[in-house]
């Protein structure tokens, strides 16, 4: 059995196991059941993948005669797909495992186990396919099951706004990808990858198959402004599925724009890529400064989704500018910087969606501001979650560091590019993504700090149980993987490298023959950086010192009541909020970014009611095109619905009218 | 029993005698199950036309690849509309809006209607096909009016007036094409056979032949539901009993389309002669993007699903109007999945009204979580119709867009934008309708949904996969249509 | 084909078209109904002509049809209506009688350029009959969209009618002319019943919006 | 080989001694200039020693997070401080880390530190750790666009190789370089919380930033900490020093006296350092927290002016 056969086969089991589960009718063990067996077949595709990328399997291919009808269905197994695959079975297979646990509480099981399964399977089809219908229609699968995911909880409102949100946004995205797919197939209908591969492209629609792919891959990865569907409904969806959507599904999304923009279309005009390179600077920028205004905790991970996946277009942007410049080394540390920060992202991102999973299930609240404390009710689950938040801050020795790190030498590269409009966009949008990192870290912070540190600023925080063993062996895992491919990045950059060079036919030096696991992506003298020693110098100063200072010093300690400035007893309210804590940096970022506007309205003189102090923060796309759209719709649906309700002579006025001009027509048409 | 032989006879006759039949026989039960039984045998007959010898065209009847596709659609969703009105009318009888005496001429009509459609894609002659379209049209005026409610009334006389306006149009078209054809074919009859018309199309004058079908196109157009003639459309669709609704836009709308298409194979066949497409083309915009932005304030759940019946038969039309291999392929696919799974839509908007005691869209909740089976099905059907995958519209609309795009962007792009609009007014009457806590009574249905699964079922299957030899077809037909 | 055959035709037809212009210009319901009768009579002049022209027996059966239904029986039965239901006298106009003469006049200008592109070589009576008939129907139609009068409409669709009529009996040969003026009789008769039945003047126009509203099943 | 592993090991032993003794400097020279008398130089050693010696007084609410962070601040600073070359770039170790990954590590620390100040519940510790955390997310670009127009000019993020470079004769004088070093100077000055954006000596609540984020520290764990900070500031001495006056430094090749003498010299840039920051931190009024961000971005605005004015020599 071939790689592609058996990978089309785990998806087709997992498509299957969504109805399956409809017998199951939610009771007793049948979510563990499913649960695992997705988690199983999630191996199955990482395995493959793996295979994959140490070269077992790569380029078969099966034709099934399903889909368009004189075609087929298309299906390929190469390296950027093994790679993808890689990523979805990793992170679904964990996020299956999570979900075991996780499972138990949900009350509504069957909104969700056989969605569930069947999403990770149109997933993998999306990966597998390798014609534009075969593609197009994995992919709306995979939104459509999603879309059913997010409306678990159906009955909230937010829960069905999201939904429908989503589902537009998703149904706008298909249409731009159908539109790509339609100029990468021309009149005659090549739908085949292999046919759109060896068709030349003019420039300008290969500029326009970009932009509609930015508009497609965008509007489903949550580029902004096309980014709105996100925070919506990532913190509607039950948690698993959040750190589905966020962890794996933007990946996929990704996945889509990789495959066109790199391996399909062949390189673009250089002046296209400034235009991705600062979307995405901007998209992380964005991202950041709302996710740090939000409250919600699932809500502001998403907004920090959002970010990371400005980060990765960045990086893609990079890669083809140096691409359309020939700049091959470069590229392809660009490239591998892209690939690396997309695993980074799902492994982190998922670890910290679980996380928020296991708090709301033991506090059943997101709000940031109903928190705090859960490090000594939760104590595993909050030092997972504070790898996780250690790693998505780009702090080193972690994985999400030496991604980052990878990025900023690429953007270091940029001098070489022979345009003045490449070198200097690029210095700027690298000063955006070192404010991007820096605001996260200060994000991260905020998130960590008033959510699990601290003391509980309600009753639910101060009464949570830690989560089941089930459920932090996930995290647990997830959390071991961003350490191990932070202090080893050189190994999985080398596992990487058949992706890049099958798309920019070349790749980084092969970082395996490095001392100390060190990477060095260009040469010695460029730049270097050893995860690996970093983890093990600060690991042994730090325990060295305590050991000194513990030995040869004091070891004492006595419990005291924290100083409280000469007010006792103060109420745990009293601490920093997530509202207080972001207060500088909306000061500073905010007022004009985001338009951030606070009034405070002072009871007159003499009057003991409360003053008012209020707050409004919105982003500014969904304000400055959503909303305005949908004013929009509904100005012209407004006026229009009058011809609903016109009389019967002024429908045949226009029955009469229509034939005139008709008419007219036929006699300047002679 | 030669006169048996000939599928065509019976796919004619057998409508007419069961129409006769049902006109006498009392009791409701009887006359719905003879209902379905007709339908059943009609489809069946229509299904061996596939297997038999095609005769060769005559006189009056005609069956080509085209009009098989056509018929055994018609048939088909015939069959299926009345066992789904065999549940439906049952509780309509329980409610008191119908007497059994309306139900006699309900049943009767029904026949006849089936008859005028099953005669109009049969018929080999522009005269006799104007004549079966008109016994179609003002058969369903008769249904849509059986309610004698006020709304039913208004909806059923608006009908009326507009349809005659359309029939007199086309008339008018009939009688210009004959005078175009009479020089060359000589006079009578056979310069009203449609075959002769095609095969000597290049030798008619062009000038008549334009006037004509203008004519023509705003005559059937009418019936096809085109902006802005639509108006008849929503109102009958909505205070119709149900399973005429699922006829109406299931089936009377591809009829009346049925012939527009042949007409426009004549215009397509005179070298001389206006190119149909930009015409067509720009009345499928304008009724797709029309029907999309009035899909927005509807509050009546009929009226909704009628709109997007216009939406669809913009896209259609368009894509006719586009032509080529390609759109045209995508053209008949949209049409066949367009008809099984508005009726489906409706048949499950029948049980919903039903169970609900009302239309408004606003007293519509919940459907996934008090009715199950019903909001799920709601849901396959309007998400399918909405164009998402795994759902055969998909299909259909990825290869109109798709090959447009390439070939006139800015006119893929109007597509596109009427799709959005459809998509975003269609989605969000679903999400109130199948989510949310569930409105009104919560009493099972007793209705039969094997009609609604039995259709989207299909549609799911011509998503995924194409048989080939149904392939093989639609690309013949495709080519005829050029 | 002899001269004056020929001619003749040309003046009925042109006579039928002239007839269309006055009841545009009447503006009083009876005298409309009046003018309406002497359409059909024209009509049916012009059909019998042709019947005789073209030695067709069956348009003789169209002509009297059109004498005995629309000549005698509707118009009358019209008047009933008008005057049971207390319908006013006076044709209520959307756009000024002199605006709609205009738009006639140029309607009718349009048909004939149209038929001017039709071939030469084609039976040049069939040509200006068809010109006239265009013209007809499309007066008959601006007369059905410029009335807010429900029976004024309804005149306006049987000239309407009348028009497609004489296309057709100018059509040599035409099968099916004869079906078709009954079906059309029929449907006219149904929709003078239900004017008369069921009292939906205010269907065609209201003169109460809000009347009418309440009879719609969407509401705003 | 041998020698640069002696390097290294000096190194690492020499920035943690030193470093009280940058502070001793800085305050003994500030206070001189307003007139005081001052502490002697070595009073920062002897705080740390007593300090060390103390038990610790743990607030009630505190997490393990909140006694393990001093010792992650500490070592984070030191690791990051071995790795700057000080008196000679032939460190053992310099590719463990280029210029942004101390960057990055010195951001570890200040995560930790921030947390740690969110740990105890008390809303100071949340002023601190908010304040910083905004103030870093002004330095961080500001510096990472420094590093940038450095790596234009050197061509590498590798401090060794940089300053090597910048102290080899053909580097003459360059805006870009001068820009560069204000701007590394105001991101210097943030970082470790000094006048203007922030007072160390202050402990006046609603004017701290850093001393408000360690204010529930005590005993073992505060001499960790204000170990830490010290080695910071030296840190960001040395780094000026190696990149903007590298005169003097070391190079792998040279032997041991050169080494000595480097030493020397490098001490005696420490003084120079230590006096003129007390000279500005004397001769400068504190700004109100929402004016930092004017200060920072004046850093921002150079750094990213620099790697402008640098392709615009380049293309000439």
């Amino acid at each position: 059995m071939s790689a592609v056969d058996l990978c089309l086969l785990t998806a087709g089991l997992l498509l299957g196991l969504g109805p399956l589960a409809l017998l199951g009718q939610g009771r007793g063990r049948s979510s563990a059941v499913v649960y695992s067996a997705s988690g199983l077949l999630c191996a199955v595709l990482a395995l493959s993948g793996l295979a994959g990328l140490g070269g077992l399997g790569i380029g078969t291919s099966r034709v099934l005669p399903l889909g368009l009808p004189w075609m087929g269905a298309h299906f390929a197994f190469d390296a950027l797909t093994a790679f993808f695959l890689v990523v979805l079975g990793f992170g679904g297979g964990i996020i299956s495992l999570y979900a075991i646990g996780y499972g138990r509480h949900e009350h509504a099981p069957m909104r969700v186990l056989p969605f569930y399964p069947a999403f990770l399977g149109a997933m993998a089809l999306v990966l597998l396919a390798a014609d534009a219908f075969s593609f197009l229609l994995s992919w709306e699968v995979m939104s459509l099951l999603s879309w059913a995911l997010v409306l678990t909880h159906h009955q909230e409102e937010d829960a069905r706004k999201a939904g429908y949100v989503y589902l537009v946004m998703a149904g706008f995205g298909t249409m731009s990808l159908l539109l790509a797919f339609g100029l990468l197939a021309g009149p005659d209908g090549a739908y085949q990858f292999d046919a759109m591969r060896g068709t030349a492209h003019p420039p300008l629609m290969a500029v326009a198959i970009l932009g509609l792919m930015l508009l497609g891959a965008g509007s489903k990865a949550g580029l902004a402004p096309l980014h709105v569907w996100l925070p919506l409904a990532h913190p509607a969806a039950p948690s698993h599925v959040s750190a589905l959507m966020s962890g794996v599904m933007t990946k996929v999304a990704l996945y889509g724009f990789i495959r066109v923009v790199f391996d399909l279309l062949g390189p673009v005009a250089w002046w296209a890529s400034p235009v991705v390179i600062l979307l995405g600077a901007g998209t992380a920028v964005l991202g950041i400064l709302l996710a740090m205004m939000e409250r919600d905790l699932k809500r502001a991970l998403a907004y920090s989704t959002i970010e990371n996946i400005g980060v990765i277009f960045a990086a893609l942007g990079l890669a083809m500018a140096f691409r359309a410049n020939g700049m091959t080394a470069a590229a392809a540390l660009a490239f591998t910087a892209a690939l690396f920060h997309i695993f980074n992202h799902m492994a982190f991102k998922s670890l910290l969606f679980m996380g928020a999973g296991s708090v709301l299930n033991a506090t059943g609240l997101r709000d940031l501001d109903g928190l705090g404390g859960l490090i000594h009710r939760m104590p595993v689950t909050s030092f997972l979650v504070l790898v996780g938040a250690m790693a998505i801050s780009a702090l080193p020795p972690l994985n999400g560091f030496a991604s980052e790190w990878l990025i900023f030498q690429a953007v270091l590269l940029s001098p070489d590019a022979p345009q003045a409009a490449v070198q200097m966009i690029i210095p700027a949008a690298g000063g955006l993504l070192a404010l991007a990192a820096a605001l996260a870290a200060a994000c991260f912070v905020r998130i960590y700090g008033v959510g699990f540190l601290g003391r509980p600023h309600s009753e639910a925080a101060a009464n949570a149980q830690e989560v089941d063993r089930v459920s932090l062996t996930a995290m647990a895992l997830l959390a071991a993987t961003c350490l191990l491919a932070g202090i080893f990045p050189g190994t999985v950059i080398d596992a990487m490298a058949p992706v890049v060079d099958a798309m920019l036919s070349g790749r980084l030096p092969v970082q395996a023959d490095e001392t100390w696991f060190t990477i060095i992506p260009i040469a010695e003298s460029r730049s270097s950086y050893s995860g690996m020693l970093v983890f093990v110098f600060v690991a042994l100063s730090a325990s060295a010192a305590a050991w000194a200072v513990h030995r040869f010093a004091s070891d004492r300690l006595r419990r005291a009541p924290a100083w409280d400035c000469g007010f006792p007893d103060a109420s745990p309210l009293t601490q920093y909020s997530a509202g207080g804590f972001a207060q500088p940096i909306r000061r500073v970022y905010g007022t004009d970014l985001l338009g951030a506007r606070e009034t405070v309205t002072m009871p007159p003189p003499g009057d003991t009611g409360p003053a008012r102090h209020e707050l409004l923060v919105g982003d500014p796309s969904w304000n400055g095109i959503y909303l305005r759209l949908a004013l929009a719709v509904t100005y012209v649906t407004t006026r229009m619905n009058r011809l609903q309700f016109l009389t019967i002579r002024r429908y045949l006025t226009l029955v009469f009218m229509s034939l005139i001009v008709l008419l007219v027509g036929l006699m300047l048409w002679r | 029993m030669a006169f048996l032989s000939d599928p065509v006879h019976i796919i004619l006759g057998l409508p007419l005698a069961s129409a006769a039949l049902l006109a006498v026989l009392p009791g409701y039960r009887l006359s719905s199950r003879i209902n379905i039984l007709a339908c059943l045998i009609t489809f069946l007959a229509a299904f061996a036309l596939f297997f038999v010898e095609r005769p060769a065209p005559g006189t009056y009847f005609l069956v080509d690849e085209l009009n098989i596709v056509f018929i055994v659609l018609n048939t088909f969703v015939g069959f299926t509309a009345a066992t789904f009105s065999a549940s439906y009318i049952a509780h309509e009888l329980e409610i008191g809006r119908l007497t059994p005496a309306y139900l006699r001429f309900y049943h009767a009509m029904y026949q006849v209607m089936m008859f005028g459609m099953n005669l109009a894609l049969l018929s080999n002659n522009i005269g006799l096909m104007w004549v079966a379209v008109e016994i179609a049209t003002l058969s369903t005026v008769l249904m849509v009016g059986i309610y004698r409610t006020h709304e039913a009334l208004e909806a059923a006389w608006k009908y009326f007036i507009l349809g005659s306006v359309g029939i007199a149009l086309a008339l008018f078209g009939t009688i210009l094409v004959y005078l175009a054809a009479q020089p060359v074919l000589g006079e009578g009859q056979p310069a009203m056979i449609w075959t002769n018309l095609l095969l000597h199309a290049n030798d008619i004058d062009p000038a008549l032949l334009n006037l004509a079908f203008v004519f023509l196109l705003l005559g059937y157009g009418t019936k096809v539901g085109l902006a802005p003639l639509h108006a008849w459309l929503p109102d009958a669709h909505a205070e119709g009993p149900t399973p005429i609704s699922a006829v109406l836009s299931g089936l009377l709308l591809n009829v009346a389309l049925y012939a527009v298409l042949r007409f426009k194979m004549i215009m397509a066949a005179n070298d001389m002669a206006l190119d149909p497409g930009p015409l067509m083309i720009t009345m499928g915009l304008v009724s797709l993007i029309f029907a999309a932005l009035m899909l927005y304030r509807r509050r009546d759940i009929k009226r909704l699903f009628a709109y997007s019946s216009i939406e669809h038969m913009g896209i259609i039309v368009f894509a006719f109007g586009m032509g080529g291999p390609l759109a045209n392929f995508a053209g008949l696919l949209h049409m066949v999945m367009h008809s099984l799974t508005k009726s489906a839509i409706f048949f499950s908007v029948g049980h919903v009204a039903q169970i609900k005691g009302t239309q408004k869209i606003a007293e519509i909740r919940g459907l996934t979580q008090s009715h199950p089976l019903l909001g799920w099905g709601l849901a396959a059907g309007v998400l399918a119709i909405a164009g998402l995958p795994p759902f055969g519209v998909f299909m259909s609309e990825f290869l109109v867009v798709t090959s447009t795009f390439s070939r006139e962007p800015v006119l893929a792009l109007l597509l596109v934008l009427g799709i959005l609009l459809a998509f975003g007014a269609l989605l969000l009457r679903l999400t109130g309708f199948i989510f949310g806590e569930p409105t009104g009574e919560l009493k099972p249905s007793e209705a039969s949904y094997v009609p609604l699964f039995a259709h989207m079922g299909l549609v799911l299957m011509a998503g995924i996969y194409l048989p080939g030899a149904m392939v093989a077809w639609f690309q013949a037909v495709a080519r005829l249509l050029g | 084909m002899p001269g004056i055959a020929f001619d003749t035709a040309h003046l009925l037809s042109g006579g039928l078209l002239l007839v269309s212009f006055m009841m545009i210009y009447q503006d009083r319901m009876f005298s409309l109904l009046r003018i309406f009768a002497l359409h059909a009579v024209v009509l049916s002049l012009s059909v019998a002509w042709q019947a005789y022209i073209q030695g067709a027996p069956h348009l003789y059966v169209t002509a009297a049809i059109a004498l005995i239904f629309k000549a005698i029986i509707i118009p009358s039965a019209l008047r009933r209506i008008v005057v049971q239901l207390g319908i006013h006298r006076e044709v209520e106009t959307v756009v000024g009688i002199g605006v709609t003469m205009l738009a006639g006049i140029g309607l009718s200008a349009l048909s004939i350029v149209l038929m001017l592109d039709v071939t030469q070589g084609a039976d040049p009576y069939a040509r200006e009959d068809l010109a006239f008939a265009l013209s007809v129907v499309l007066l008959g139609l601006l007369m059905m969209v410029t009335r807010r009068n429900a029976v004024s409409q309804i005149v306006g669709f049987m000239s309407l009618e009348n028009g497609m009529i004489l296309a057709a009996a100018g059509a040599k040969g035409m099968p099916l002319v004869v079906e078709i003026s009954v079906a059309f009789s029929v449907m006219v008769a149904f929709i003078v019943i239900g004017v008369f039945l069921f009292r939906i003047r205010e269907r065609f126009d209201s003169v109460d919006v809000s009347v009418m509203d309440q009879h719609r099943g969407d509401q705003r | 080989m041998i020698l640069q592993l002696f390097v290294q090991g000096i190194q690492m032993l020499l920035v943690v001694a030193l470093a009280p003794l940058l502070v001793g400097i800085v305050r003994r020279v500030k206070a001189r200039l307003t007139r005081h008398r001052g502490a002697p130089l070595i009073q920062p050693y002897r705080d740390i020693l007593r300090l060390m010696r103390k038990e610790v007084v743990l607030a009630e609410n505190a997490s393990w997070l909140f006694r393990v962070t001093p010792y992650m601040v500490f070592a984070g600073t030191w690791v990051a401080a071995a790795l700057v070359p000080t008196f000679s770039t032939g460190l053992q170790f310099s590719w463990t880390a280029d210029l942004i990954a101390i960057v990055a590590l010195l951001g570890s620390a200040r995560f930790f530190l921030a947390l740690a100040g969110m740990d105890v519940g008390t809303s100071f510790g949340g002023i601190g750790s908010s304040r910083e955390m905004m103030i870093a997310t002004l330095a961080e670009p500001a510096m990472l666009l420094t590093v940038f127009s450095l790596a234009l000019v050197a061509g590498s993020t590798q401090l060794s190789h940089v300053s090597a470079y910048l102290a080899s004769p053909e580097v003459g004088l360059r805006v870009t370089l001068g820009m560069g070093l204000i701007a590394l100077v105001i991101v210097a000055l943030a970082e470790n919380a000094r006048i203007p954006v922030d007072n160390p000596s202050t402990h006046l609540e609603l004017t701290m930033v850093h001393e408000a984020m360690v204010l529930e520290y005590s005993g073992r764990h505060l001499a960790m900490i204000e170990l830490a900070s010290a080695l910071k500031l030296l840190l960001y001495v040395s780094l000026i020093g190696c990149i903007f006056f590298p005169w003097g430094i070391a190079q792998p090749g040279d032997g041991l006296a050169r080494h000595g003498l480097a030493l020397l010299l490098y001490v005696a840039k420490l003084a120079v350092a230590g006096t003129l920051l007390a000279l500005f931190e004397t001769s400068i009024a504190k700004m109100r927290v929402f004016r930092v961000p004017n200060f920072i971005g004046t850093a921002l605005m150079l750094a990213l002016l620099g790697a402008l004015l640098l392709f615009v020599t380049r293309s000439v």
